[in-house]
């Protein structure tokens, strides 16, 4: 049985989704149900391949349709897809299960087209995350963008445009992508990214790889809102529902980040990446440009929305900054900071999704004595910012740990330094905020102004948590940042150590 | 001589004609997305820029003096009654690669161009929804909107 | 910020134009795109799975999991589109009816219309003249259209057409009906529930089938395991495998057009279209 | 005569997708897009490509023509630039 897991963990949420959409017609109850069980039986799926991976050592293979190598499409499951499946498995879970109220009011008599979209958006990474042809990765990544755009299109009344713009920008990405396989293909004749490997290193000379590689990652910088093309990120986050941006925030650019890393290791092998090319120092730069940038105007930002949508682009500078130190330090903290800045990405969206949910306000000044009415939310939500800021228990010093000992050891100063930058600049923003929910006094609900269909349930200091089902998933997800912390040690010994090929020193 | 010399130049210009139009396409459609204003016009150019891309594909997959890649089978009745063993026997004369253009090409586009049209069925309900949020499709005019609050 | 925009179209044109002169050249076969992949293909495609037409047995056979993910793209715009623009039925606006005898034209507020009166015939707020010569020959061609969207389904093995584009054939037959009469005939005749569950059945019927290779114990998509349920070879078990793929794909792909066209022609509302 | 042929409609191409562009009224650009689809589709079969040409001839020029003009026909026809 465990022969067909690598088919078994797309086609069951691909087949829920056809279930959820054609029962969305007939009762409103099903849909939530069907999604939540496909969710969590590939969240399994997904996990029983890791331990398969991490056990045998050796990469899940699999021939879609029985056709070997080149002529058919391949899915692998190495030890980097393995870790990122249950990433995407476990995030997408959670969220759903911890959003149900919010999902009840925004898409009242939408349920069956909702859930759907949902599934199949995690559908889409998945096959994103496991697949082994170049040409299959573009259509994954356009089922995506596409279920993205209706995710976040439905959102406050500013939402249609910003999607549009995001539509826009997106799609130049995947284009660029799909002309990067272009170019990959007219070069060497295959998608089959196991044999484009083996190609590759033969031509390294010619400029139409050359080409392909500048495009490819173009093409990436775009879905990743790298620094100059980031402008749909905040915009589109902070207008969409918090469903969707619970969703979406945690995945979509780290998802970008892990296909960054296939590409330039799988199939351009680490000795053309780092070796041939000389343009990991404009890169580095550039990622660099891109963390300041992130914090900065993280500070300028009152909605809280906004605030962590620049947190997500300076994150990205990490990743993008971290791999491509190319030392091995700086490639296994890119790929630690994936997982832990999912985790942390998800905990600070189910709170900002909480936070809304009681006070329907989105600006900070909405947080007021936050401490005294939901003390286990903010101590959740703190710790997601200790998280952030990079505090130890938390798993985001690891990452960052890694990520700073691999700048030093690569010599690269100002990466070292901008990423103490952010650290700091992090440190301010979830101070100003634990202090404006700690120390001001909760306002009480007439004073806070017409906030349309909020569920403020004001009244005395008496405590009053959000709802359960939102407030278990949460915790769940601010105690993985410190069981992640704890066994970060571990995940690189015996997982991302793997992932690196020997040629990295 | 002089005529052979055109001819060749004739044939150079050919061969890299497909690709110079299909360059020439991506710029206007990448023009028309960034610098155009209304947002149908944006879509518009959303949809050549997508369609540019194939015509790149499509001249790869092109092979001189070979035909459409469907096989030519003269499968006569009694071929196809005599089911899977005449096909296969006929199958066994090599079927010469150079009579057929590459079919890999034409797969890969028409996963592209449903693709295209997908996208270009989405823009077209954002923008609809645009329209009824702000009574207006050009630029301009929503920013305006959204500045004055 | 337009020049800014014009700049790096420029630069990227010149740069693109640079790396053209490195290409082979167009046509030769032995470019590597020529010589790689394509002649197994060419070679082999009798042999494997009985279909002449190599386009199709390499888009539902060998790379049949692209296939499906694009069957789901087209699923997703449907679904997206519905999401986006559908508005809910239960708000009630104005209608308007034309008095056939008098040809006064009423605009009506409230919810209780006249139902199918004989005087009244109800009509869309943008008055559209109601045309004779287009409706009828509309109606005459709208058969002769869907048996050739069918023919092309059905005949995607030997000639050009397949799933995709008998799908979209049929989807057009409905959306001419809409467009040629008006579009609450064409959503009485192919209502919007009907729409969606079909979209959702056709990529079902190609989940389906790839998931019951799986049952039958080979890997996923691997229709040469339906032999026994076929009851031939495992080869032309191949090219029935890839019929009821075109089949599933041809039934998404009209569903899903058609629904798109409700929901875009009436902008969610889907009372008065096109 | 053959490579004339394909020359003269990779031209048109290039006219009709700058014409599409620039032309001012919304409607004619839905359509002179259709058009484009519709040239494209006879390239593609002169180049020897018949199933991407069938479906860029229904896909392209038939639906999603249709889908613009529907788009248009809700939202307005005039453009500024």
């Amino acid at each position: 049985m465990t022969r067909h897991l690598p088919a078994l963990i797309i086609v069951i949420p691909l087949l829920a989704a056809l279930f959820t959409a054609g029962s969305g017609w007939i009762n409103s109850k099903a849909p939530f149900r069907i999604a939540v069980a496909a969710l969590f039986f590939s969240f399994v799926c997904a996990v029983l391949m890791l331990i398969q991976v991490v056990t045998t050592g050796i990469a899940m293979e699999y021939r879609m349709a029985g056709w070997a190598g080149p002529m058919g499409i391949v899915y692998v499951i190495d030890h980097l897809s393995a870790i990122v499946l249950v990433v995407i498995t476990a995030v997408s879970t959670l969220n759903l299960v911890a959003q149900k109220k919010n999902i009840d009011a925004e898409f009242n008599d939408k349920e069956g087209a909702f859930n759907a979209l949902y599934v199949l958006f995690t559908a889409g990474l998945i096959g994103m995350t496991a697949t082994g042809d170049a040409f299959n990765l573009y259509v994954l990544l356009e089922i995506v963008s596409l279920s993205g755009y209706a995710l976040i299109g439905l959102g406050s009344r500013r939402a249609p445009l910003a999607t549009l713009n995001y539509l826009f920008l997106g799609t130049i990405g995947a284009t660029f992508y799909l002309l990067g396989v272009g170019y990959l293909y007219i070069a060497t004749g295959t998608l089959n990214m196991a044999e484009l490997a083996t190609i590759i290193p033969q031509n390294m000379e010619s400029g139409v790889i050359l080409f392909a590689f500048i495009i490819c990652l173009t093409g990436l910088f775009v879905k990743m809102a790298m620094f100059p093309v980031h402008g749909w990120l905040p915009e589109a986050y902070s207008q969409a529902t918090s469903v969707s941006t619970g969703l979406i925030a945690p995945l979509t650019t780290k998802v970008t980040v892990y296909i960054m890393i296939r590409i330039c290791m799988t199939v351009f092998t680490p000795e053309y990446t780092f070796g041939h090319l000389d343009i990991s120092g404009f890169i580095v730069l550039l990622a660099i440009v891109t963390i300041v940038f992130g914090s900065l105007s993280a500070l300028a930002q009152t909605n809280v929305k906004r605030m962590l949508s620049y947190i997500i682009i300076a994150e990205v500078g990490y990743m993008v900054g971290g791999f491509f130190l190319g030392n091995r330090l700086g490639i296994s903290g890119a790929i630690l900071h994936i997982i832990n800045d999912a985790a942390m990405t998800l905990a600070l969206f189910l709170a900002a999704g909480i936070f809304i949910w009681k006070t329907g306000g989105e600006s900070r000044s909405d947080l007021k004595g936050l401490f005294a009415k939901m003390p286990f939310t903010m101590a959740g939500f703190v710790l997601a910012g200790l998280s952030v800021v990079g505090v130890p228990p938390t798993c985001g010093f690891f990452s960052k740990w890694y990520l700073i000992s691999g700048g030093i050891q690569a010599g690269n100063t100002l990466f070292v330094a901008a990423l103490i930058f952010s650290s700091l600049v992090n440190a301010v923003l979830f101070f100003r905020l634990f202090e404006i929910a700690y120390f001001e006094p909760f306002a009480d609900a007439d004073s806070h102004g017409s906030n349309h269909g909020s569920h403020t349930h004001g009244g005395a200091l008496a405590i009053k948590e959000a709802p359960l089902d939102m407030l278990i998933p949460f915790l769940i997800a601010s105690i993985t940042l410190i069981v992640l912390g704890l066994y970060s040690g571990t995940i690189v010994t015996n997982i991302i150590q793997f992932a690196i090929p020997t040629g990295v020193i | 001589m002089r005529d052979s010399d055109m001819e060749s130049i004739f044939a150079l210009v050919l061969a890299k004609a497909n690709y110079v139009v299909y360059i020439i396409l991506m710029m206007v459609g990448l023009y028309a997305m960034i610098v155009k204003n209304n947002l149908i016009k944006k879509i518009v150019g959303m949809s050549i820029f997508q369609t540019a891309i194939i015509l790149f594909y499509v001249s790869i997959g092109c092979k001189r003096g070979a035909t459409i890649p469907i096989l030519v089978h003269h499968a006569s009745p009694e071929a196809a009654a005599h089911g899977a063993e005449k096909i296969a026997a006929h199958a066994m004369e090599a079927v010469d690669v150079a009579h057929y253009i590459n079919p890999l090409p034409h797969v890969l586009m028409l996963t592209a161009i449903v693709v295209g049209v997908a996208t270009l069925g989405v823009a077209l309900a954002l923008a609809i929804k645009v329209y009824n949020t702000y009574g207006t499709v050009e630029e301009d005019e929503i920013n305006q909107q959204l500045r004055s609050g | 910020m337009k020049i800014l925009g014009k700049l790096t179209i420029l630069l990227c044109g010149v740069l693109l134009l640079v790396f053209t002169m490195e290409f082979p050249d167009w046509g030769d076969p032995d470019s590597p795109a020529s010589t790689h992949l394509s002649p197994y293909f060419i070679q082999h495609t009798m042999e494997d799975t009985a279909v002449p037409n190599i386009v199709t047995s390499v888009l539902a056979d060998y790379r049949g999991y692209d296939t499906l993910f694009e069957t789901t793209v087209i699923l997703t715009a449907g679904l997206a589109c519905f999401l986006l623009l559908r508005i809910e039925r239960k708000k009630v606006h104005h209608r308007y009816y034309r008095h056939e005898p008098t040809g006064v034209t009423l605009r009506m507020e409230g919810d209780k219309f006249p139902r199918n009166s004989a005087v009244f015939q109800r009509m869309d707020a943008n008055w559209v003249p109601y045309d004779f010569v287009i409706s009828r020959t509309c109606r005459l061609i709208i058969p002769f259209i869907q048996i050739f969207a069918l023919y092309v389904v059905a005949h995607g093995h030997h000639s050009p057409g397949g799933g995709f584009q008998g799908g979209v054939l049929m989807g057009a037959s409905v959306i001419l009906f809409a467009i040629s009469h008006s579009l609450r005939a064409a959503i009485k005749s192919f209502s919007e529930k009907t729409a969606a569950l079909l979209s959702v059945t056709g990529v079902f019927i190609y989940a389906g089938t790839g998931a019951l290779c799986l049952i039958f114990g080979e890997v996923f998509l691997n229709y040469s395991a339906l032999a026994p349920l076929f009851g031939s070879d495992r080869v032309m078990a191949r090219s029935h495998g890839i019929l009821m793929v075109e089949i599933g794909v041809a039934v998404a792909v009209t569903a899903v057009m058609i629904w798109i066209y409700y929901n875009l022609s009436s902008a969610g509302k889907q009372d008065e279209g096109l | 005569m053959f490579w004339q042929l394909e020359l003269i409609i990779l031209l048109l191409v290039i006219i009709c997708a700058i014409a599409a562009i620039t032309v001012r009224d919304l409607l004619s650009s839905a359509l002179l897009l259709g058009a484009y689809s519709f040239l494209l589709c006879l390239i593609w079969a002169v180049m020897g490509a018949v199933d991407v040409a069938f479906t860029e001839a229904t896909v392209g020029a038939g639906v999603s023509t249709v889908f613009c003009v529907a788009a248009v026909f809700h939202t307005t026809r005039r453009t500024k630039d």
